[in-house]
C-alpha cells in the first residue's frame, strides 16, 4: 500500500491545486485590476507553497529539498515585484486619466 | 612557313587591333589616328592580293581552326568566295576611310568613330572568312553591334531612332538564325562549309525539318539581306553620316546577309539538294517581289540618298534571285554582281555625300545644273547610275548579261522580264537625277560650305573617281581572268556548278 | 507511438498557424511572432521524433539540431525586430508598405 | 494516463497559437506568445530534453518576450487593430498544407532509430559524458560555431541598422521606486550562480553553454531594466572582444587542428579545451543577446521612457 | 585547403570589426586576396586530382558533419572568388567618398562574414548545416540590404529577411521530414536512400519551396527588385550575383544527390522549368518598363535567374545522357556570366549615379564621352547578358538551345529566344541613353579610377568566361560526385 509519505504528499498536493483553482477563479471574476493581481498573487504563492511541501515529502535527497524550497522562494520574490510593478504602473495610468478626464479604468 | 598559317588571323587583328588603338586616342591626335586608319587599311589590301596570289596560282586554301569546345569549333578558312568578298571589302575600306577621314573633318567624337569603323570591316572580314556556319553567325552579331554606334553616330533624336529601329530588325535575324545555326548542328551535327553533301545524307525524314530550318536561315539572312518584309531598316538607316551609309549598307551589313544566303544556299544545303527540297522557287519569288518593290519605292522618293536606299534594296535581290536559280550562269552572275552591285553603289553614295557636303543638297529637285559647279563628282555619278542600269560596256550590264543567259537556260523565263522591268525602273529614277545633274539651269545660286582648290576637298573627290574607275574596268575587261567575272567563274567552277 | 503522432500532428498544427499568421498580418510584429510560432512548429517535430526513437534515452542530435535552432531564431527576431523599430520610427508605421522618406517622428 | 497529459498539451498549445494570431490587440497577443513559449517547454520537459526546455523557457518566453514588449512599447496605439482581412483565400491553403503534412506523417517508419545509439557508443572518446553536449561540441562542432557566428552577425546586423557603434547610448534611468533596486540586489547574484552551475553542469547533466549564456543574458537584461550603471563600465573595445571571444576561441581551437594537419575542427585530447571552449561561448552568447536586446532601442530611449511614464 | 576559404574572410571580418578607420579597408581588401588566391589554388587542385571529402572532426558520416568540395562547387566559389575580390576593389574606394564614409565600419565585417558563409554554403553535404548556413547568409544579406538606410531599402531589407525566414523554416521542416524517414542528414547517405516514400516527396517540396523562395524564382521574385535597388552599389553587385546563387546551388546539390529519384521529382521538375520560363518572360520584360537605372538591373536578375532553373526539366525527366552534360555546362555557364555580367553592371551603374547625380535613366546625359570606360563596361556586360557571341552568356544560351531541342521540351526553348529579345531590349535601352548628346553638361562628379576599372575587369571575365568551356565540361563530367540517371558521363 502507499506509504503514508504518499498520502500525505498528494493531500498537499490537492490542496494546492485548490488553492490555484481558487487563484484563477478569482482572476476572472473580479472586476478591477487590483483585485485581480491580489487573487493572483496570495493564491497562486500558497497553492505554489503547498505542492512544494508535498513534493517534499516524496523528495529523494536533501538538495532536492533545498532546490524545491528555493524555487517557491524564487516564486515568491518574482510575483510579488512583478505584482508591484504592474500595480504601480497601473496607479500612475489611472492618476494621468484622472487630471486628464477622470473616468478610472 | 606559319606566316601563312596564321595569315587569316594576322588579316583579322590588322583592323581589330587598329580599332581598339583608335578608341583610347584623344580626339585631337588627327593626324596618328588617319595615319593608323591608312596603314591598317593598306596592309589588308596587300595581304589579300598576297593571299590571291597564293590561292589563284599555288592553289593552297588557308585554313585556321580553333576549338571552342562546345562541340563545334571556330574555323577561318579563305576559299575563292571568301576571297572574293574579302578583296571587295579590303579594297573599298581603304577608299572609304580616305573618303571618312575627309568628310568628318572637325566634327566631334571621331575616335569613336573610326573606331568603330574599323571594327566593323573587322566583322565583314570574319564574315567573308567564315569557315562553318557557327563562326559565320559570330561575326554577323559582332557586325550587328558594331554597326549600331555608327548609325547612331550623330546623336540626335532621328538617329537614336534610327538606331532602334536598325537594332529591332537585326537584332531579331540575330536571334532567328541563332535558332537556326542551333537547330542543324543539333540535327546534323557541327557541319564544315565545305562538305555540302552531308545534310542530304540525312535521309528523307528529315527534309521537312530541314524545309524549315532553311526557313528560319533565310528570314534570319533575309534581315541583313533586305528581302522586302523585313527591308525597314534600310531607308531608316541612311540618316548615318554618308561614308557610313556608304560602306554599311551598300557593302559591308546588305553583302554580309547577301554573302550569307550564298553560303547557305550553295555550301550548307547544295544548291540541288536545296532545288530538290523545293526552297529556291520561293526564295526566287521573294527576291523578284523585292527587286519590284525597291525599284517602286526608289521612284516616289525626293530625298538622294532614300532613294539610293531604295534601289540598293532591289540591287541585292538581285544576288538571291541569282543564286535561286538553278543554272551555271545565273549562279556565276550572283556572284559578280556581289562585286558589281558594291562598286557602283559606293560610288553613288559617295557622289550623294559630295552634293551634300560642299553645296547642302539633299533633295534630288535641288541638284538641278550641279554638273556645272561639281563637274567630276557629276560625272562619276552618271558612270555609276550608267552601271546601275546594265549600260553595255559598264559591270552591271555583265552581271544583269549573265543573270539573263542564266534564267534563259535555267528554264525559268519570267525572270527575265522581271530583269527588263527593273533596269527600265532604275532608268526611270536614274535618268532624271542625271538629266537634272547636267541638262537643267540652276535655280538658286549655291553657298559653297566647303572651299578647296578643286570643287570638293581632295578627300571626297578622289574615292568617286577611284571607284568608277573601276566599275568601267570590270565592265571593260570582263574576260581577263583576274578580273570579278574571272573570279565568279573559277568560284563558279569549284562549286562544280560550272560547265 | 502515439506519443508521436499526438506531438508531430502539434507541430504541423503550430507550422501552419504561424504560415496563416505571416500571411495574414499586415503588421510586422505580428508577422514576426507568427514566425517564432513556425518556429516552435518545426522544433516540435524535429524533437517529437527525438523522443519517438526508443533507444535508453532519447536521440540527442536533434536536441542538438533544436537548440541550434532555438539561438538563430532568436537572433533573428532579434534583428527583425529592431528593423522594425527602424522603419516604426521612419515611417511612423509597422507596415510593409513603402511611403516617401517622412522626417524621424 | 501520460497519453492524455500529451493531449492536453498538445491541444493547448494549438488552442493558445490560434488565439495569438486571431486575437485583434497586438499586447494580447504577444502576453499569449509568452504562454505559448512557457506551453512548448513544458513539452520539452514532457519529451525528456530538459536543456531545450531551459533554452526555451530562457530565450522563448524570457528573451523574446522582452524584445516583442519593447518593440511594442514604439506602436501608439494598440487598441482597435483592424482584424486582418482576406480570411478564407490564405486560410484555406494553410489548412491544406497541414493536411497534407499530416497524411505523410503516417508514413514516418516504425522502426525509427536515428543517431542516438551511435552517439552512445561513439560518446567515449570524446570525454564528455553528457551525449547532448557532446554532439553539440565534438560531433557537430562546425554547427555551434556558425552558430555563434550568427549571434555575432545578428549583433552587427542590429548595429549596422541603428547605425550606432557601440550599445552605450541606449542606457535606462534609474526607477524611482526602491523595489527595483531591491531586486537587483536580491536576484542578479543568484542569477549569476545558476548560470556558473548550468555552465558547470553541462559536461555530464543537461545544461550548458547556451543554457548558462541565456540565464546570463536574463540578468543582464535586468540590470539594463534597473537602469544600473554598471553596464556602462564596460569599455567598448572590450565589450566587442567579450563578444567575439567564443567566435574567436572556437576558430583558433578548430584552426589548430588543421596545423598538427588533422581534419579541421577535431579538439585536441585535453578535455580541458572543449570547457575552455564551453566557458568563452557561455561568455559571448550573454554579451550578444545583452548587446541585442540593449541596441534595437533608438538612442534617446531614456528620455522616451521618461515621456511615457509621465504621459 | 578548403578550410581556408571559410577561416580566411571570417577572421578577416573579426578584425574589421574590432579595427577603426583605414585600417579596416587595409584588413578587407588583404583578406580579399587571400580568400582570391585560395579559391584560384583549390579549383586548380580540383582540376587535377578530383574531388575533396572532408569530415569535420574527424568523426564520420552519419556522426560529424561532412565537407564535400567537387567540380561543381569548386566553380561557384571560382564566381564568388572573382566578383568577392572586385567588390572589395571597388567598395574600398567607393566607401571613402564623403557620404558613404559612416558606413564603411559596418559594411566590412558584414560583407566578410557574407563571404565566408557563402563559401561554406558550397562545402556543405550536411542538410542542417546547410540550414545554418542559410541562415548566416540571410541575415548578413539583409543587413547589407538596410545599408544605406533610406525608408525603401529598409521595408525591402525587412521583406526580404521575412521572406528568407519563412524559406528557412520550411527547409528546416523538409530537414525533419529526412531524418524522419531516413535518420540520417548526410546528403551522399540520403542519397543511398531509394524508397522516396510520401515523406521524401513531402520533404522535397518543403525543401524547394523553401530555397526558391531565396532564390527569387518567379512567384516569389517581389522582394528582390526593391532589395536590389535600392542598397548602395557593391552591395546590390553582390546580392545580385552570389546570394541568390548560393541558395540555387544547394537547391541543385540537393536536388541531384538527395532527391534524385523521389517519386514526385518528374513533376516539380516540369513545374520549376514552367516557373523559370514565365521568370524569364516577366523578369525582362519588368525590366523594360522600370525607369531607375538600378530597378532594370534587378529586374533583369529575376529574369536570368529563370534561365537556372530550366535546367531541372532538361536534367531530371528522362533523357538520353548525351545531352545531360551539354544542360549542365548551359546552367553553370549561365550562372557564372550571370554572376560576372550583373555584378559589373550593378557596380557601372553605381559609378553612373554617382557621376550625373541621378537614378533616372532619362535624365542620364552624354554618358558616352563624359564616362567612356564606364559605357564600354555597360556595353560589355551587356553582351553577355544577351547572349551575343564570344560571351559567356552565348555558350550559355547555346548549349541551353542545344539540349532543349535535344530533349524535344520545345516549349522551353522561348525562354532563350524570347528572353535573349527582351533582354537586348532593355540592355540597349540604356545603352542608347549613352549616345543622347546633351549640350549643357552637368558637372560629373569625378568616378575614381578603381572604381571603373573593376567593374571593367568583371565584364571583361565574363567575356572571355565564353573561350573556357573545355575546362568546364572537364570539371561538370569526371570532378562530379552525383551521378544523374543514366549517368552524367556521355
Amino acid at each position: 500500500m502507499m506509504s503514508i509519505y504518499e498520502i500525505l504528499s498528494i493531500l498537499f498536493c490537492l490542496i494546492g491545486g485548490f488553492f490555484f483553482l481558487a487563484g484563477t477563479l478569482g482572476l476572472i471574476r473580479f472586476p478591477d485590476t487590483y483585485c485581480r493581481l491580489h487573487a493572483l498573487t496570495k493564491a497562486d504563492n500558497l497553492g505554489l507553497g503547498f505542492i512544494v511541501i508535498g513534493l517534499i515529502f516524496v523528495s529523494g535527497s536533501v538538495p532536492e529539498v533545498i532546490k524545491l524550497s528555493l524555487i517557491w522562494f524564487l516564486a515568491l520574490v518574482g510575483s510579488s515585484s512583478a505584482c508591484y510593478f504592474i500595480g504601480n504602473h497601473i496607479h500612475l495610468l489611472s492618476k494621468v486619466r484622472e487630471n486628464r478626464n477622470g473616468p478610472d479604468i | 612557313m606559319n606566316l601563312n598559317f596564321w595569315l587569316p588571323v594576322l588579316m583579322l587583328s590588322s583592323s581589330f587591333f587598329t580599332g581598339l588603338i583608335i578608341f583610347f586616342l584623344k580626339e585631337t591626335s588627327t593626324r596618328l589616328r588617319t595615319a593608323l586608319n591608312l596603314t591598317g587599311a593598306v596592309f589588308k589590301v596587300v595581304a589579300v592580293h598576297y593571299m590571291a596570289y597564293r590561292l589563284l596560282v599555288l592553289d593552297h586554301i588557308h585554313q585556321v581552326s580553333f576549338s571552342m569546345g562546345l562541340g563545334f569549333d571556330f574555323v577561318l578558312r579563305v576559299d575563292f568566295l571568301s576571297l572574293m568578298f574579302l578583296a571587295l571589302s579590303s579594297n573599298l575600306w581603304l577608299v572609304t576611310t580616305l573618303y571618312a577621314v575627309g568628310y568628318l573633318e572637325g566634327s566631334p567624337n571621331r575616335s569613336r568613330f573610326f573606331g568603330f569603323f574599323s571594327l566593323c570591316v573587322t566583322a565583314c572580314t570574319g564574315i567573308a572568312m567564315a569557315g562553318n556556319l557557327i563562326s559565320f553567325f559570330i561575326f554577323y552579331e559582332f557586325l550587328t553591334l558594331v554597326t549600331y554606334p555608327l548609325v547612331v553616330h550623330r546623336e540626335t533624336k532621328v538617329a537614336l531612332e534610327a538606331g532602334r529601329t536598325y537594332l529591332w530588325y537585326t537584332i531579331l535575324g540575330g536571334v532567328l538564325l541563332f535558332l537556326g545555326v542551333v537547330w542543324l548542328q543539333v540535327i546534323a551535327g557541327p557541319l564544315e562549309f565545305v562538305d555540302t553533301g552531308a545534310l542530304e545524307a540525312l535521309g528523307p525524314d528529315q527534309h521537312n525539318i530541314l524545309r524549315v530550318i532553311f526557313l528560319i536561315l533565310i528570314m534570319g539572312l533575309g534581315v541583313k539581306a533586305a528581302l522586302v518584309p523585313l527591308h525597314g531598316w534600310l531607308p531608316v538607316a541612311m540618316v548615318a553620316p554618308a561614308p557610313v551609309s556608304a560602306l554599311l549598307h551598300a557593302v559591308a551589313v546588305v553583302k554580309a546577309g547577301a554573302f550569307g544566303i550564298v553560303r547557305v544556299i550553295f555550301d550548307v544545303f547544295g544548291r540541288d539538294f536545296a532545288g530538290f527540297l523545293g526552297l529556291l522557287g520561293p526564295l526566287a519569288v521573294a527576291a523578284s517581289i523585292t527587286i519590284i518593290f525597291g525599284s517602286l519605292r526608289a521612284l516616289s522618293q525626293s530625298d538622294l540618298k532614300k532613294r539610293l536606299a531604295y534601289s540598293t534594296v532591289s540591287q541585292v535581290s538581285y544576288i538571291t534571285l541569282g543564286a535561286a536559280v538553278i543554272a551555271s550562269f545565273s549562279t556565276v552572275g550572283a556572284i559578280v554582281h556581289l562585286v558589281h552591285q558594291g562598286i557602283m553603289k559606293i560610288t553613288l553614295f559617295f557622289c550623294a555625300g559630295n552634293f551634300a557636303e560642299t553645296l547642302g543638297l539633299h533633295n534630288v529637285r535641288d541638284l538641278r545644273g550641279v554638273g556645272r559647279r561639281m563637274p567630276i563628282t557629276a560625272i562619276t555619278f552618271t558612270v555609276a547610275a550608267f552601271g546601275m542600269i546594265g549600260v553595255p560596256p559598264l559591270a552591271g550590264f555583265v552581271s544583269k548579261w549573265y543573270l539573263g543567259l542564266g534564267s534563259l537556260d535555267g528554264g525559268s523565263g519570267w525572270i527575265i522580264g522581271i530583269l527588263v522591268a527593273s533596269s527600265l525602273l532604275n532608268a526611270a529614277y536614274f535618268l532624271p537625277v542625271i538629266n537634272a545633274l547636267w541638262f537643267e539651269t540652276p535655280a538658286k545660286e549655291w553657298k559653297t560650305l566647303r572651299p578647296s582648290r578643286f570643287e570638293t576637298p581632295w578627300m571626297l573627290l578622289v574615292p568617286p573617281i577611284f571607284t568608277a574607275g573601276t566599275a568601267l574596268l570590270a565592265g571593260l575587261f570582263a574576260e581577263w581572268t583576274w578580273s570579278p567575272l574571272g573570279l565568279a567563274r573559277q568560284i563558279a567552277f569549284g562549286m562544280g556548278v560550272y560547265p | 507511438m502515439t506519443t508521436l503522432l499526438i506531438y508531430a500532428f502539434t507541430s504541423i498544427i503550430l507550422f501552419s498557424i504561424g504560415l496563416f499568421g505571416l500571411v495574414s498580418h499586415p503588421n510586422l510584429i505580428r508577422k514576426i511572432v507568427s514566425l517564432n510560432i513556425m518556429g516552435g512548429g518545426a522544433f516540435l517535430f524535429l524533437i517529437s521524433l527525438a523522443y519517438h526513437g526508443r533507444s535508453p534515452d532519447i536521440d540527442p542530435v536533434p536536441q542538438a539540431m533544436v537548440l541550434t535552432g532555438i539561438v538563430v531564431t532568436i537572433s533573428a527576431t532579434a534583428f527583425a525586430l529592431c528593423l522594425t523599430r527602424r522603419i516604426r520610427e521612419k515611417t511612423g508605421q509597422c507596415l510593409l508598405e513603402h511611403c516617401p522618406d517622412k522626417p524621424e517622428t | 494516463m501520460g497519453l492524455i497529459f500529451d493531449l492536453i498539451i498538445g491541444l493547448s498549445l494549438a488552442g493558445v497559437a490560434w488565439r495569438i494570431v486571431r486575437v485583434r490587440e497586438h499586447f494580447q497577443a504577444i502576453v499569449l506568445f509568452i504562454t505559448f513559449g512557457l506551453l512548448l517547454s513544458l513539452a520539452w520537459t514532457r519529451l525528456k530534453s530538459p536543456d531545450i526546455a531551459i533554452a526555451e523557457a530562457a530565450v522563448g518566453a524570457g528573451l523574446a518576450g522582452v524584445l516583442l514588449m519593447d518593440a511594442l512599447g514604439t506602436l501608439s496605439s494598440t487598441r482597435n487593430q483592424p482584424l486582418p482581412g482576406r480570411f478564407l483565400q490564405l486560410f484555406i491553403p494553410c489548412l491544406f498544407l497541414a493536411g497534407l503534412m499530416a497524411y505523410t506523417i503516417l508514413f514516418i517508419p516504425a522502426d525509427f532509430q536515428g543517431l542516438g545509439p551511435m552517439v552512445s557508443e561513439a560518446l567515449p572518446d570524446t570525454h564528455l559524458e553528457y551525449p547532448v553536449t557532446a554532439v553539440l561540441l565534438d560531433f557537430r562542432g562546425y554547427d555551434t560555431w556558425l552558430e555563434l557566428g550568427v549571434l555575432l552577425v545578428a549583433v552587427l546586423g542590429v548595429l549596422c541598422v541603428r547605425q550606432a557603434g557601440t550599445i552605450k547610448g541606449s542606457m535606462l534611468p534609474a526607477p524611482a521606486e526602491p523595489v527595483g533596486r531591491w531586486i537587483i540586489k536580491l536576484l542578479l547574484p543568484l542569477m549569476v550562480l545558476i548560470g556558473g552551475y548550468l555552465l558547470w553542469l553541462g559536461a555530464f547533466a543537461p545544461g550548458g553553454a547556451f543554457q548558462a549564456g541565456v540565464v546570463l543574458a536574463s540578468g543582464g537584461v535586468m540590470l539594463w531594466q534597473a537602469g544600473h550603471p554598471s553596464l556602462a563600465l564596460l569599455h567598448h573595445v572590450w565589450w566587442k572582444i567579450l563578444m567575439i571571444s567564443g567566435f574567436v576561441f572556437f576558430l583558433i581551437l578548430a584552426s589548430s587542428s588543421l596545423l598538427y594537419n588533422q581534419q579541421f575542427m577535431t579538439h585536441p585530447e585535453a578535455k580541458m579545451w572543449i570547457l575552455g571552449v564551453e566557458y568563452a561561448a557561455t561568455l559571448s552568447i550573454a554579451i550578444c543577446l545583452i548587446s541585442l536586446v540593449l541596441a534595437s532601442p533608438a538612442r534617446n530611449q531614456g528620455d522616451q521612457r521618461a515621456r511615457k511614464t509621465e504621459s | 585547403m578548403p578550410e581556408l576559404l571559410i577561416l580566411v574572410p571570417f577572421t578577416g571580418a573579426l578584425l574589421c570589426f574590432l579595427f577603426p578607420g583605414h585600417i579596416r579597408d587595409v584588413i578587407g581588401l588583404l583578406c580579399a586576396v587571400l580568400t582570391f588566391v585560395a579559391s584560384i589554388i583549390l579549383t586548380g587542385n580540383i582540376y587535377q586530382n578530383g574531388p575533396i571529402r572532408l569530415n569535420l572532426g574527424g568523426w564520420k558520416e552519419p556522426l560529424g558533419i561532412g565537407m564535400c568540395v567537387d567540380g561543381l562547387s569548386v566553380l561557384f566559389i571560382f564566381l564568388t572568388g572573382i566578383v568577392g575580390l572586385l567588390v572589395s576593389l571597388y567598395s574600398v574606394s567607393f566607401f571613402s567618398k564623403a557620404n558613404n564614409q559612416s558606413l564603411a565600419k559596418h559594411f566590412w565585417p558584414l560583407w566578410l562574414f557574407l563571404w565566408g558563409s557563402l563559401n561554406s554554403i558550397f562545402f556543405v553535404s550536411d542538410i542542417f548545416n546547410a540550414y545554418v548556413v542559410m541562415e548566416l547568409i540571410s541575415i548578413s544579406a539583409a543587413a547589407l540590404a538596410a545599408l544605406s538606410g533610406t525608408n525603401a531599402s529598409l521595408i525591402a531589407a525587412l521583406r526580404y529577411f521575412l521572406l528568407a525566414m519563412a524559406g528557412s523554416m520550411a527547409f528546416l521542416l523538409g530537414v525533419g521530414f529526412l531524418y524522419a524517414q531516413t535518420g540520417t542528414l548526410d546528403m551522399y547517405l540520403l542519397g543511398a536512400v531509394t524508397d522516396g516514400g510520401p515523406l521524401m516527396a513531402m520533404a522535397l517540396g518543403l525543401m524547394t519551396v523553401g530555397l526558391i523562395m531565396k532564390t527569387a524564382l518567379f512567384p516569389f521574385h517581389f522582394w528582390l527588385p526593391p532589395a536590389h535597388g535600392e542598397a548602395p552599389a557593391p552591395v546590390s553587385a553582390v546580392l545580385s550575383a552570389l546570394v541568390i546563387k548560393g541558395s540555387f546551388y544547394l537547391l541543385l546539390r540537393i536536388w541531384c544527390t538527395v532527391f534524385q529519384d523521389t517519386t514526385a521529382s518528374p513533376q516539380t521538375a516540369t513545374l520549376l522549368g514552367l516557373l523559370g520560363l514565365t521568370g524569364v518572360i516577366w523578369g525582362s520584360y519588368q525590366a523594360i518598363i522600370q525607369n531607375r537605372l538600378k530597378l532594370i538591373i534587378a529586374y533583369s536578375s529575376v529574369g536570368q535567374v529563370g534561365y537556372l532553373f530550366l535546367l531541372f526539366p532538361l536534367v531530371f525527366i528522362t533523357l538520353d545522357p548525351a545531352w545531360k552534360i551539354e544542360a549542365w555546362t548551359a546552367c553553370v555557364f549561365q550562372t557564372i556570366s550571370h554572376g560576372l555580367a550583373k555584378a559589373a553592371l550593378f557596380l557601372a551603374a553605381g559609378n553612373l549615379i554617382h557621376a550625373t547625380g541621378t537614378e533616372n535613366l532619362k535624365s542620364m546625359r552624354n554618358i558616352a564621352d563624359r564616362l567612356p570606360m564606364t559605357t564600354f563596361t555597360l556595353a560589355l556586360a551587356g553582351v553577355s547578358l544577351m547572349g551575343l557571341p564570344p560571351s559567356g552568356g552565348f555558350v550559355a544560351k547555346w548549349m541551353l538551345l542545344q539540349s532543349i531541342l535535344a530533349s524535344g521540351q520545345w516549349w522551353l526553348a522561348a525562354a532563350p529566344i524570347l528572353g535573349g529579345l527582351l533582354t537586348a531590349a532593355y540592355i540597349f535601352r540604356i545603352l542608347s541613353q549613352a549616345f543622347v548628346s546633351d549640350d549643357q553638361i552637368s558637372c560629373c562628379g569625378h568616378v575614381s579610377f578603381v572604381m571603373e576599372k573593376s567593374a571593367l575587369l568583371l565584364a571583361i571575365f565574363s567575356i572571355l568566361i565564353g573561350f573556357r568551356s573545355k575546362e568546364v565540361i572537364f570539371l561538370l563530367s569526371e570532378q562530379v560526385y552525383f551521378v544523374i540517371q543514366g549517368g552524367i558521363i556521355p
